[in-house]
């Protein structure tokens, strides 16, 4: 036992080293500016956000740039929620789902990733998101490493109308949910460092690009591609990593004889409501700022969410003829998911069709799908994150609104550019992280052995169990 | 002395316990069992995976009494737990050789 | 089964189609005016909040209405935390106290109803509590249809000093948690179908008035009755259909004889403090803005809500030997409905007043007062929600404070005025529920069978269970 | 059992009477000046935290103070998430740590702590910790009752640039959590009565004295020692306490032999990350405005508890064999208290270093040393409270930064005054915890009998259970 | 009548039912319980402390069987409930007198 | 071979299971259950309506031992699980006609 979690630190271990590499040679050549120098950068950074959600008063252009502490309480204010969405948020909607003998294995993942994610954006993630590559051949891709461990981010660094270091941990919190978001995916059956492999290297080699091509100033957001608060980013690139890690770890044992029922939807209700509430700091908040951007995109949050809960309840209620709590708890799920790359971009009246079109477009792919398919995506992250995520960002190329995304923004977006984006989402997404699934298989290994698997990740992984 | 067994609906079972007290029997014990027979379970839909609960939700109750009681006994579970439909259950007597009660120690039908 | 669920459902159309006829023909007579002529209505039809709510500032009688950043950070904060109190706030609040074959149902309800609403609020909800009705003789009593779908409400659309938008999505949250009370009153019995299409009918016909009459500009408020929160439009009102809706149903099968002990007050405390957490959004929230009115809301909310579970506790000692954890819940939640109504008109000193009685008040309600007259309010929604809000609605007439509410609002305010005031929302919720219930009862069914109440509803109505 | 409970019930209000003789005759002899001629204090008041929480604009010292929006907003929000800490976070985190038995009433008691804190910080618990002691020689001490019943707080007083009312709030938060921190010590066997007298007593006692040493103008904060969001003043305050109180109410019975694990790591999971988000309203709220000061505190926040789990994750794994959900929770929780003192006065780098420091020691105090030592402290409220609060108020005289506390604080800034802080505490807190603890046990007793601790508290203490 | 008592592992428990449903058992009654024997128990340390849980989860199925049914019903439980490994279980048998089916009042065989 | 079925209170459960052990019994299976009897149930009253809890939580142990040896198990029970208070529990004891070790197949008394 204690030489295979010996063998479980050696590939992380393993692991930072493969990174690391690249890391430490790219940190050689950049001779990275000193920090006094780097002022002004971040703001610049900030700017390709700021120019995708259209503020009313363009604060970032202004000569100085200030801090205005209204739209700092909302973002202080946001990151709270963002965080609570994770855990216990997500920690609960995916612990209720499993099996008894699971679920402190499952919301233990949540909860191990958001440490990680914390340390590891500040130490080089925020960087090769955000940052400026000082190599402009690969700027399109991937930032570069000048702000690795924060540096050149000041105190007294302003981003947009907010303190630096708060846009710093807003976007952090974004950093810790999407991985843990893929955790759905092959919850019940996978090994605990395993886990953690994959995440550190899916979140340095996946998400940081894929966030720099959208709000880094890559190249999805040159194309003009439209992610308000990270349809493509967060949920689109966490489906398809679900995806394939469902297929490439295989059914739980067990899969389709045994009841593997939800163990108690109670703890799914809270974790899906507190998702809800969180997911207005994620979207409301993506406006940077409390103003009118902020509160359509709050309302619109509201309206999708409930019109997606009304089409997976309807479908539920006429083909199982019984409607039910985990039904209308996905159904909220997936119109959120749909709202979220529209949020800045729609009307109400907009944001109510995006709800109802992602709720069934989810319940088709949570349910039909995946019985078509056969692969066991144990908690539907492909069918529900990836598939309305999807469907909200085409959605938000034909719907965005003049009045609110700005007469431009409207004009120029169509399905065709979104669907760029998702393409390029789904094709890194999907073929890294099946290399990185590869790296951890044969080093760590990915699943837990048979007898574990029957025994249940709380015991064999972490030595606890629920006593009632 | 006889063991007397019982399975029989849960909501039930306060009927059952009152009509035993009436009959005489001071003490029992009840465990939260899990029944499978001609009444079947539910089928429960998630997302359109199908579990299929074969059992029923059932309490056990188990008296020891003396071998005059037991017929009385068995008449009275068998009047209260009874609602003509399928699942009420059944009652099965087992012979006891001793029994003890611990804090006295009385043992035989004194124990009971 | 299925047919049963189609008559569900055809119900439903039904009454879509009762509330319909007229508002299409409403629609029709009113030919709302061009969006853009529209603009400057909101503003105005929020001035009776205003004026109720005394600010600091009198910003709205400014020439141009301009968004204040701190004060939407803090509505955007304040419509989290309502939506927070619903779910999953007073769905654990409930679910605890009921039996554990019944907790799924119970949550679901508050689920559910927070969809149904939010869209409900968008159609026609918003029109009907806060639109100017044209027609001049029925402004007192109910708004017009001119907003309905949001018509008119424009994104830069500013309601006191916040974006319309967002007074939109915060109002919303109390026409979701409004009807989410009442559940706690027939709990354990009633189908879900007929559920929903009571809730439907009655945020219609019973919420949407009621708040126009106090809030949006209709007769109470001419009156010059007092409601800082809502302790007349939501609880008391959600009191009294609570009470018809129990004796309407009956009692629960078993009642007074089966164990209906509450399964896991580990749940409820959850809720309750949730629902004290989040209420901070609605009684703070409800000055529209983050000022000196806010914060002494929020302290009389704190210091009410303590001083109720004081006096619950006292009282329960006493009577009951043991203090216990459902009593200080009650008494938390009858502390926070009692203040609602008061909690910017009056001291801190005030507040823990009212709270100490409205404390003993719920208990009175809650335990002697059902006893008494038999009737099987299964979580004791008008004992503690009718009962305290009863209570505070009169002393708020009496404890107004001339530094706290302005001179004249307090020199005004009368503990008869305030009496009007409740007996109005008692006679109009009281008699409409009721005929609701009725138009319920003829068409889908109120109850479950019997069968299936033995069963319990989880698997009854939503084919789930807890499995643990 | 009546004639039990009364016992307590004197006991009570004997212990009132105790505390009440002096405060009565020192209200006689303070002849507290009007209401009006006190407006002024309180800003003066919370002076000495705006010094030690240095801000970017001296808003305190402006001749007219005006309160921001942006700032009340944020200060709102923070009083709502540290609330949300002790109710339901606290209460679940310790919950889950108990047997089944004990929840009702562990959970009961960060309840009922709420309740009575609540009051009796406005009676007189604000007053003795913020308001200036007309005895200049007491004043270094413990502050006045000039502002008891909040006489002397106006509904436009302005401390800082929020409302006063706000400041009272705020800060009455943090006298319900600290108490409550307390209770996971003696779990499981304490009388509930027992509990809530010793509660009253050492708030009184010991909270507000040393509050007002540090925060109240008194001498610590003369000695310049820095404590931001409360290191010392609540968490070594009531890590020591805890541990007294684990050494006089002796070990719980079967310790040591009886299985007493958890009952429910998810329960824990739930608090812990409740915690944690409200942590960002402790930590980033103790800035008193939406400031770059806030925004670096809730990153620092951030970072210190992710270093702090996986410091706690590494060792256990080694030692442990497998990483634990309960060793994450711990290891957040540790590192959260090491960065509360530090989280204005550090950057982000020294924020990881205490977090990754405090997380060990905390594993070292909560694993080694209790086990070395042999007290019964049920839930480690020393173990993780006091040694990583120790740690935290050294390394923030250590890693104080020039740029976030300012050149002056930084420079003063030394691991000795800290030193001080921390013995100054732990004696007063120590022997005062000791003192009122025997007055407890010789009126109401201290420890439930042997068969009540056998049956569980959630029925002796109670009448209520966990059924499911 | 023989009252058929196997304790099993609790994954194995479908796999039992069914080798039992197929050996003609018509009904049986399902209880959750913790073993103790030569397979051991976990232990659980929470920060630092050990607890070491002596029972392992087992299921405990019982069945009253015709006495002509019962080798053979043993026979099933044994084949379906085998693993190999230590922990696998025991079955036991247990002479009944007397069964009643409460819906109908049926007694003896007729009643199983 | 005899089944010894032991009803006791909870928190006895370790030491019974120590005595048994040390009396050479080698498996036990052990079931949460309520019990009736002279002890009485708890009282629990929420908001005024008082659920009377007619049965206390106990444990029941079953093991099955030879003959030979079920005197001496019965003695070791009474004397570890006697607090002298009411509700202390009871012994009971079945004759066993049959045992089955799963994994091996052997039967009778090799198969404890
Ligand atoms: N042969 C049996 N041995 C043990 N328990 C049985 C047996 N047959 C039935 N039971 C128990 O009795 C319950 C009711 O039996 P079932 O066949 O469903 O209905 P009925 O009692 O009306 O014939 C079952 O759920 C099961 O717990
Ligand atoms: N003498 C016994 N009486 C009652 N139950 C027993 C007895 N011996 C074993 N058991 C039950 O059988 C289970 C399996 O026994 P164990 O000794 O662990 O393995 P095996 O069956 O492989 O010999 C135990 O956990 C216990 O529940
Ligand atoms: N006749 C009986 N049959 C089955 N179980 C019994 C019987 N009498 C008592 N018990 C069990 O023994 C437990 C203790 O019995 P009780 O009468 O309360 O006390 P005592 O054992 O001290 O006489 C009961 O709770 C019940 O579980």
């Amino acid at each position: 036992m204690m030489s295979l979690k010996f063998k479980g630190l050696a590939g992380l271990m393993l692991a930072a080293a493969i990174v690391g590499a690249p890391v430490a040679s790219a940190w050689a050549q950049e001779a990275p500016p000193p920090a006094e120098a780097m002022m002004e950068a971040p703001a610049e950074e900030a700017a390709p956000i700021a120019e995708a959600a259209p503020v009313e008063e363009a604060a970032v252009e202004e000569e100085v740039a200030t801090i205005d502490a209204g739209d700092t309480a909302w973002m202080l204010t946001s990151t709270a929620l963002v965080l609570m969405m994770t855990i216990p948020g997500l920690a609960l909607f995916y612990g209720g789902m499993v099996r008894k003998k699971n679920v402190i294995a499952t919301v233990a993942q949540s909860f191990a990733i958001t440490a990680v994610m914390s340390v590891l954006w500040m130490v080089v993630g925020y960087s090769l998101a955000f940052s400026e590559n000082s190599n402009p051949a690969l700027q399109p891709f991937v930032g570069g490493l000048s702000n690795a461990f924060l540096a050149g981010v000041a105190y007294d660094g302003v981003s947009g109308t907010i303190p630096e270091y708060l846009f710093v941990v807003f976007q952090m919190t974004f950093f810790i949910i999407t991985p843990a978001l893929i955790t759905g995916a092959f919850a019940e059956r996978m090994k605990f460092s395993a886990m953690l492999m994959f995440m550190v290297l899916w979140s340095l080699v996946v998400y940081a690009p894929v966030c720099h091509w959208i709000w880094g100033g890559g190249f999805l957001s040159d194309e003009g591609v439209l992610d308000f608060a990270g349809g493509t980013v967060v949920h689109i690139n966490a489906g398809v990593a679900g995806l394939v890690c469902a297929i490439v770890l295989g059914k739980r044992k067990g899969y389709g004889v045994d009841n593997m029922a939800p163990h108690n939807l109670v703890l799914t209700m809270i974790g899906a409501a507190m998702l809800w509430v969180g997911w207005f700091g994620f979207n409301a908040g993506s406006a940077l700022a409390a103003n009118g951007l902020a509160a359509v995109a709050m309302l619109n949050t509201q309206v999708a969410a409930a019109g997606a809960i009304l089409s997976w309840l309807v479908i539920e209620w006429v083909e199982r003829k019984k409607p039910g709590m985990l039904g209308m708890a996905s159904g909220a799920i997936a119109g959120l998911v749909a709202i979220t790359p529209a949020a800045g971009f729609v009307s109400p009246q907009g944001a109510l069709i995006i709800g109802l079109v992602g709720g069934a477009a989810a319940y088709v792919g949570a349910v039909w799908l995946k019985k078509l398919l056969k692969y066991d995506d144990s908690l539907d992250v492909f069918g529900v994150h990836g598939i309305a995520g999807i469907v909200g960002a085409i959605l938000t190329g034909v719907l965005a609104d003049a009045v609110i995304a700005g007469e431009e923004t409207a004009a120029a977006a169509n399905a065709g550019t979104q669907f760029i984006g998702v393409l390029g989402t789904v094709a890194w997404s999907g073929i890294a992280s099946f290399v990185i699934l590869m790296i951890c298989k044969f080093t760590v290994g990915l699943r837990v052995s048979e007898e574990e698997e029957v025994e249940g990740l709380d015991l064999s992984q972490h030595g606890e169990s629920v006593h009632s | 002395m006889k063991l007397i067994i019982a399975i029989v609906k849960p909501f039930k079972l306060d009927d059952v316990r009152e009509a035993l007290v009436s009959a005489g029997v001071e003490g029992l014990t009840v465990s939260e069992v899990k029944g499978y027979g001609r009444q079947k379970g539910q089928t429960e839909i998630y997302r359109g995976a199908e579990y299929q609960v074969n059992f029923v939700p059932k309490v056990k109750l188990e008296a020891v009494v003396d071998d005059a009681a037991a017929a009385k006994a068995v008449e009275a579970i068998k009047a209260a737990a009874a609602t003509g439909k399928i699942g009420d259950g059944k009652i099965f007597v087992v012979n006891v050789e001793d029994a003890v009660r611990i804090r006295t120690g009385e043992t035989g039908a004194a124990a009971l």
